[in-house]
């Protein structure tokens, strides 16, 4: 009767397996314990059963021994789980080195997906097979949460802050995508599909069909239309700091903290470019709430991160 | 609190002291779970502000910049004078306890009504204000206005010294309305060495609201205001 | 609890005490004592409601219970605050190998956060000479 | 059973008249008008329940619209949490058999409960309200920025209930602990208390340190919806986790109100019908409070994939793991205290197997979400909603039932048919494992919660699980009739039915106003069942 009703999801990530053989773990040691318990239960109470009601039980209070082991054997055990399932924790949020980035906006309700090609696609995602691909996204306006249950992976996405998963994508085919965070009317229509490809059909997807700018180019374009480019000098002369080489460094504020240069930094330094001000350089860049989108946002990261730093040759990065 | 005021009711059959109800075996009984009654309720009253002083801390965290000029924005001297009349107002409910615990009834009396003139003067200083920051459009909101790349985060500021100083003065809004009552009772000799617990348990809920006060001050007004002194 | 009745002089003198202590506080408001601003105002306010509690509300002679729920209070009220607070000053801590800073990271206030080898960065190692711009 | 009639002057007909309740302060009366407003608000969470598991028969949205489809869980999820799971055992059984218990009159301050109790009705009607008006669609937690900004639905109402009904919680808290601090009978020293005593205190415990949190956290949650405070909200840089945080400092917590109660129901049962000390007493009644205590260090494992600081994730996944130990040693206890027994299966003590085998299984898949590499792919999803409905149904409404079944005759002073409580467990507990237990798969499959319309391979599960919940709907709607029936044609159950102890017991069926004739004295600890034979011997 049950066949034909799934009962795990496909594995189509690196992680997937990791993910699985933990459940499979904790499934094999709980379901030990329960059967313990039941069949101590049933045992118990089908042998000591009394249909009058008149007997009464033997005089045990309790056993300090026996309490002891069922507190520390119990606790040993989870402690195993705990450690084995925060080192995949830790391995599901730590993206590698190198990934293909891609960006993503939700919004109530799709989720629109931007390729640093160019390409952007609405609730659909195209990866490549066998190469780690990092997903960096945010909402435009409530929680969501991006999950794709082939890839055991979930982010809540959440305005203003960017959230990322990561991936390696390791058997080719069509996967459900979904919002996971409630959030409104058509919170389950809020659904999608990852097609992962042969990397070379991705290549063809990726050429075919009017991708437009790179995400690098039109984060290029935005530096200059919105006039960043007459103050972030290359050089550093500018009335603003060099952006050049500082994506992943650490910069010296002017309070004297240290701020890591990351996504959230220069999305924060955009729109609020006085809350943290880089040591040596005056209050004078304005703000630039509402004149970019999360869109452009983006773009300007991508953009940023691929300055070369000063004195190198700009040779194109990945 | 109907019960831990109350102490008329329930005439009973016992020949006991009057205001003990028929439920409990003796008077020190009901006095003992009245008093501790009072004490849980005050956890749950530390509980409730903790909620918004645990926003404030994150916030203050995350935005000291907007802390320091938020608490610019503020009084200090109104901030300073207030916290000197509540104080002042603590003293005075103490006194009026004692006064009830060694029976001095007319003590207790004026003890009492200096309490509420002073929880008075607490609470139209804090008027005026809550006014300034209306005229100033300071008020959180879409009416909200303050100029500065910090203004949004001083509108979270404001919104939690609203939120803080606005639970904090409905309290003390709370308090009058019980030392009325309590005033009331005393003023008609209810209260004697032996039973003055509703004397007591006002004091204690008063007492409370000036240690809020007492944290409220420094974290709004006065810690991130030297900021700009550098 | 009723029992105890403390003489008028400890309240008047208890009073004296809170209001040296406003004054001092208020006073230090006005001096800029870098990160000792906010340790040295809360150090007081707590010094000022402990006053409070132990002798305008006769925690001092009350019974050990009272004590308790006294302590109970704060316990709780550090329990939210402390693991709060271990979420919002870690987050960031947390850096992903690549340079970014993980999910929802807003970094910095605190020590600062450890620097990722710039192992994304591959032609970018010459970073010294950034620095004079600075 | 000896034959026995009503006691002429009980608390039921001593008054007449709707004012005599309306105005009583006998806990006894107040426990029964708890039990009236639960059981509507049962009824009507049960009801959307109902909506909700007919539109997920078919994949496609067809049932309802996607709006009130939202409507309809989270009405549901509100009726249950706050006006059912939170309430039902401390304040019908709890307000009942506490004074009975220890020998009082009443609690400490009844005409604070009296002011609960209208507290928490006054709350029910805004929610009814809200739910009238257009009901509310943000799910049960409220979070932000949807309640505040966007949702069109009547959050503000619901808030309203929420918050009043927040502050009945905690004045039953207070009461409850003064009263077990103040009111005990001679002898009765904290080490012969029941367990259903400490179970209470415990609650208590949570009730008043938790329930302030949610009380501020929605109110400033209103504050940004109706007045545009900006605390949570993005746009000004506000945090909406902040929310979460808050939220579940509460949330979390609220779980232990809900489960620990029937716990302490389970431990009187289970002593009773075994005739048996309970297992290891300390251990079982110092493990209540280690669970009310850690139960306050554990909330954020509901926001590991909210975005936390991983590292803060760690130490809240390893506080969770923690907190699971003392609810183990809670049922190892229990099976031990089966042993050498003489297990009575009456309906009371079927329940009681039921409750041990659906919190088994509630809290064991506990462990997978406290588990960060597995939350990562379990949260929001079915998997969620099976885990939590095993412990508040599986576990807290099976405790709530195996209470009533025990007290039904002390509250009542009738006895209800055995043989149809125990085809009303049986279906109860089969319709359930057959409601939930499909959810589990669905979740790891990945279903996420909250959704209107599905894909189609998650069809079969949903099906079985709408199956189950049918049959659980017939197995509420039997115990509903045969407890109605039996206040009219049920048998006198006498003052001790079950020949249990227990100060409860020593007293009349149902008991008089005042509970006891004179104040007892106790000079033994709990369950002395085996020690009382052998004095007979």
């Amino acid at each position: 009767m049950l066949e034909g009703i799934p009962l795990f999801p496909v594995q189509a990530s690196n992680l997937a397996p990791e993910v699985d053989n933990l459940y499979f773990f904790v499934t094999a040691i709980t379901a030990f314990f329960a059967l313990i318990v039941v069949f101590f239960v049933i045992v118990f109470a089908v042998k000591y059963r009394d249909h009058t009601g008149e007997k009464v039980g033997a005089p045990i209070t309790g056993s300090i021994w026996l309490e002891l082991g069922w507190s520390i054997v119990p606790f040993l055990v989870s402690m195993a789980i705990f450690a084995w399932a925060t080192i995949v924790f830790f391995h599901l949020v730590r993206a590698p080195d190198q990934t293909l980035e891609i960006y993503s906006t939700g919004k109530r309700w799709m989720w629109r997906f931007q390729h640093i090609d160019g390409q952007s696609e609405i609730n659909e995602l195209h990866v490549p097979l066998g190469r780690p691909v990092k997903v960096t996204f945010t909402s435009e306006d409530v929680l969501h949460s991006l999950f794709i249950p082939a890839f055991r992976v979930k982010a809540d996405a959440i305005p203003g802050r960017y959230s990322s998963i990561w991936f390696t994508p390791t058997r080719a085919g069509e996967y459900h995508l979904f919002c996971a965070e409630y959030c409104g009317t058509k919170h389950s229509g809020m659904i999608g599909r990852v097609f992962v490809m042969e990397p070379n059909e991705y290549q063809a997807w990726l050429g075919g069909g009017g991708g437009g700018l790179s995400m690098t180019a039109r984060g290029e374009q935005l530096f200059q239309q919105l006039g960043c480019v007459s103050c972030h000098l290359t050089d550093g002369s500018g009335r603003g700091p060099s952006l050049a080489g500082k994506y992943g460094q650490q910069e010296q504020l002017a309070d004297g903290e240290a701020v890591l240069v990351n996504d959230t930094y220069i999305r924060e330094s955009i729109l609020t470019p006085q809350m943290r001000l880089v040591a040596g350089y005056g209050p004078v860049m304005p703000t630039f709430q509402g004149q970019v989108n999360e869109q452009g946002l983006m773009s300007l990261i991508e953009y940023i991160k691929s300055l070369p730093s000063m004195g190198q040759p700009a040779t194109a990065t990945k | 609190m109907p019960d831990i005021v109350a102490s008329h009711a329930d005439p009973g059959d016992h020949a006991h002291h009057p205001a003990l109800q028929h439920h409990f075996q003796t008077l020190e009984q009901q006095q003992e779970a009245s008093t501790l009654g009072m004490w849980i309720f005050l956890v749950t009253e530390v509980m409730f502000f903790g909620g918004l002083l645990m926003a404030y801390l994150v916030y203050r965290v995350w935005y000291p910049l907007a802390w320091s000029e938020g608490s610019l924005e503020l009084d200090i001297r109104l901030g300073a004078f207030n916290t000197v009349v509540l104080i002042g107002s603590s003293l005075t409910m103490a006194l009026a306890v004692r006064s009830a615990q060694t029976g001095a009834q007319k003590a207790t009396v004026r003890w009492l009504l200096l309490t509420m003139a002073l929880g008075l003067t607490f609470l139209v200083v804090k008027f005026f204000e809550y006014r300034e920051k209306y005229l100033l459009h300071h008020i959180p909101g879409p009416n909200f206005q303050f100029e500065g790349p910090e203004a949004p985060h001083v509108q979270i500021f404001l919104s939690l010294y609203f939120g803080l100083t606005g639970l904090h003065a409905l309290h003390m809004i709370v308090g009058f309305s019980i030392l009325a009552v309590i005033t009331w009772m005393a003023h008609r000799r209810r209260f004697s060495p032996e039973w003055h617990t509703p004397v007591e348990l006002s004091g204690l809920y008063w007492h409370f609201v000036d240690i809020v006060w007492i944290f409220l001050f420094p974290l709004l007004y006065l810690v991130d205001r030297a900021h700009h002194l550098s | 609890m009723s029992g105890h009745v403390s003489p008028k002089t400890t309240y008047y003198a208890i009073f004296g005490a809170l209001m040296v202590l406003t004054a001092i506080t208020v006073t230090i408001a006005f001096i800029n004592l870098g990160p000792l601003n906010f340790p040295v105002a809360l150090g007081i306010a707590i010094l000022k409601a402990t006053l409070v509690i132990l002798f305008f509300m006769h925690v001092k002679h009350s019974s050990q219970l009272t004590k308790l729920i006294c302590g109970t209070a704060f316990f709780f009220l550090f329990v939210l605050f402390g693991l709060t607070l271990s979420d919002y000053l870690s987050r960031g801590w947390f850096v992903a190998p690549g340079g970014t800073a993980a999910a929802g990271t807003r970094v910095t206030i605190g020590p600062p956060a450890p620097v990722a080898e710039p192992a994304g960065q591959t032609q970018t190692t010459t970073e010294p000479q950034t620095a004079p711009a600075r | 059973m000896t034959t026995t009639v009503l006691p002429r002057v009980n608390y039921l007909n001593v008054r007449h008249g709707v004012a005599s309740w309306l105005l009583t302060k006998d806990h006894k009366r107040i426990g029964i008008m708890y039990l009236v407003v639960v059981t509507i608000a049962f009824f009507l969470g049960g009801l959307f329940a109902t909506g909700v598991r007919i539109e997920l028969t078919t994949p496609q949205g067809d049932f309802v619209s996607a709006d009130t489809y939202n409507r309809l869980f989270t009405m549901h999820g509100v009726f249950m949490v706050f006006f059912v799971l939170v309430p039902v055992v401390p304040a019908v059984l709890g307000n009942f058999v506490l004074p009975l218990m220890i020998g009082a009159k009443d609690v400490a301050f009844p005409r604070l409960n009296l002011l609960s109790w209208y507290v928490f009705v006054f709350g029910f009607i805004f929610t009814i309200t809200a739910m009238v008006t257009g009901g509310v669609d943000t799910g049960w937690t409220f979070y932000t920025p949807y309640s505040s900004s966007a949702s069109n639905s009547n959050v503000m109402l619901t808030g309203i209930g929420v918050f009043i009904t927040g502050f009945s919680s905690i004045l039953t808290g207070l009461n409850f602990m003064v009263t077990i601090h103040r009111m005990r009978a001679p002898g009765l020293t904290w080490f012969r208390l029941p367990l259903f005593v400490w179970a209470l205190y415990a609650t208590a415990l949570v009730m008043i340190l938790a329930t302030p949190i949610i009380a501020i956290t929605i109110g400033m949650m209103a504050l940004e919806r109706a007045l545009g405070f900006g605390i949570f909200d993005p746009r000004l840089g506000g945090d909406p986790v902040l929310f979460q945080h808050l939220f579940w400092f509460y949330s979390h917590p609220a779980v232990y109100i809900m489960i620990l109660p029937p716990m302490g129901v389970i431990s009187e049962v289970i002593a009773c019908f075994s005739r048996k000390n309970v297992f290891g007493y300390s251990f079982v009644a110092f493990s209540s409070l280690a669970i009310a205590v850690f139960g306050f260090l554990v909330w954020a494992h509901h926001l590991f994939v909210a975005g936390i600081s991983p590292y803060s994730a760690m130490v809240f996944s390893f506080l969770s793991f923690a907190v699971a130990i003392p609810s183990a040693v809670k049922v190892f206890n229990w099976t031990a205290t089966l042993y050498q027994g003489a297990i009575w299966w009456r309906a009371p003590m079927l329940w009681v197997f039921g409750f041990i085998g659906l919190f088994l299984i509630g809290g064991l898949t506990g462990l997978f979400l406290a588990s960060l590499g597995l939350d990562v792919h379990l949260h929001d999803t079915y998997f969620v909603v099976a885990h939590f409905h095993y412990i508040m149904v599986g576990g807290a409404v099976m405790g709530f039932f195996a209470g009533l079944h025990y007290w039904w005759p002390k509250m009542t002073g009738r006895m209800y048919p055995n043989w149809a409580a125990t085809t009303a467990a049986l279906l109860v507990f089969f319709g359930f494992n057959l409601t939930f237990f499909p959810q589990f798969i669905l979740g790891y499959l990945g279903m996420p919660r909250r959704y209107h319309a599905y894909s189609e391979e998650f069809q079969v599960l949903n099906v079985l699980s709408s199956a189950g919940a049918s049959i659980l709907a017939v197995g509420y709607t039997l115990i509903a009739s045969y407890l109605v029936f039996s206040l009219f044609r049920g048998q006198a159950a006498g003052a001790n039915p079950w020949r249990a102890t227990g100060l409860e017991w020593k007293t009349e069926s149902p008991p008089i106003p005042d509970n006891f004739t004179e104040t007892p004295i106790v000079n033994e600890g709990a369950y002395k069942y085996s020690e009382r034979e052998i004095e007979v011997a």
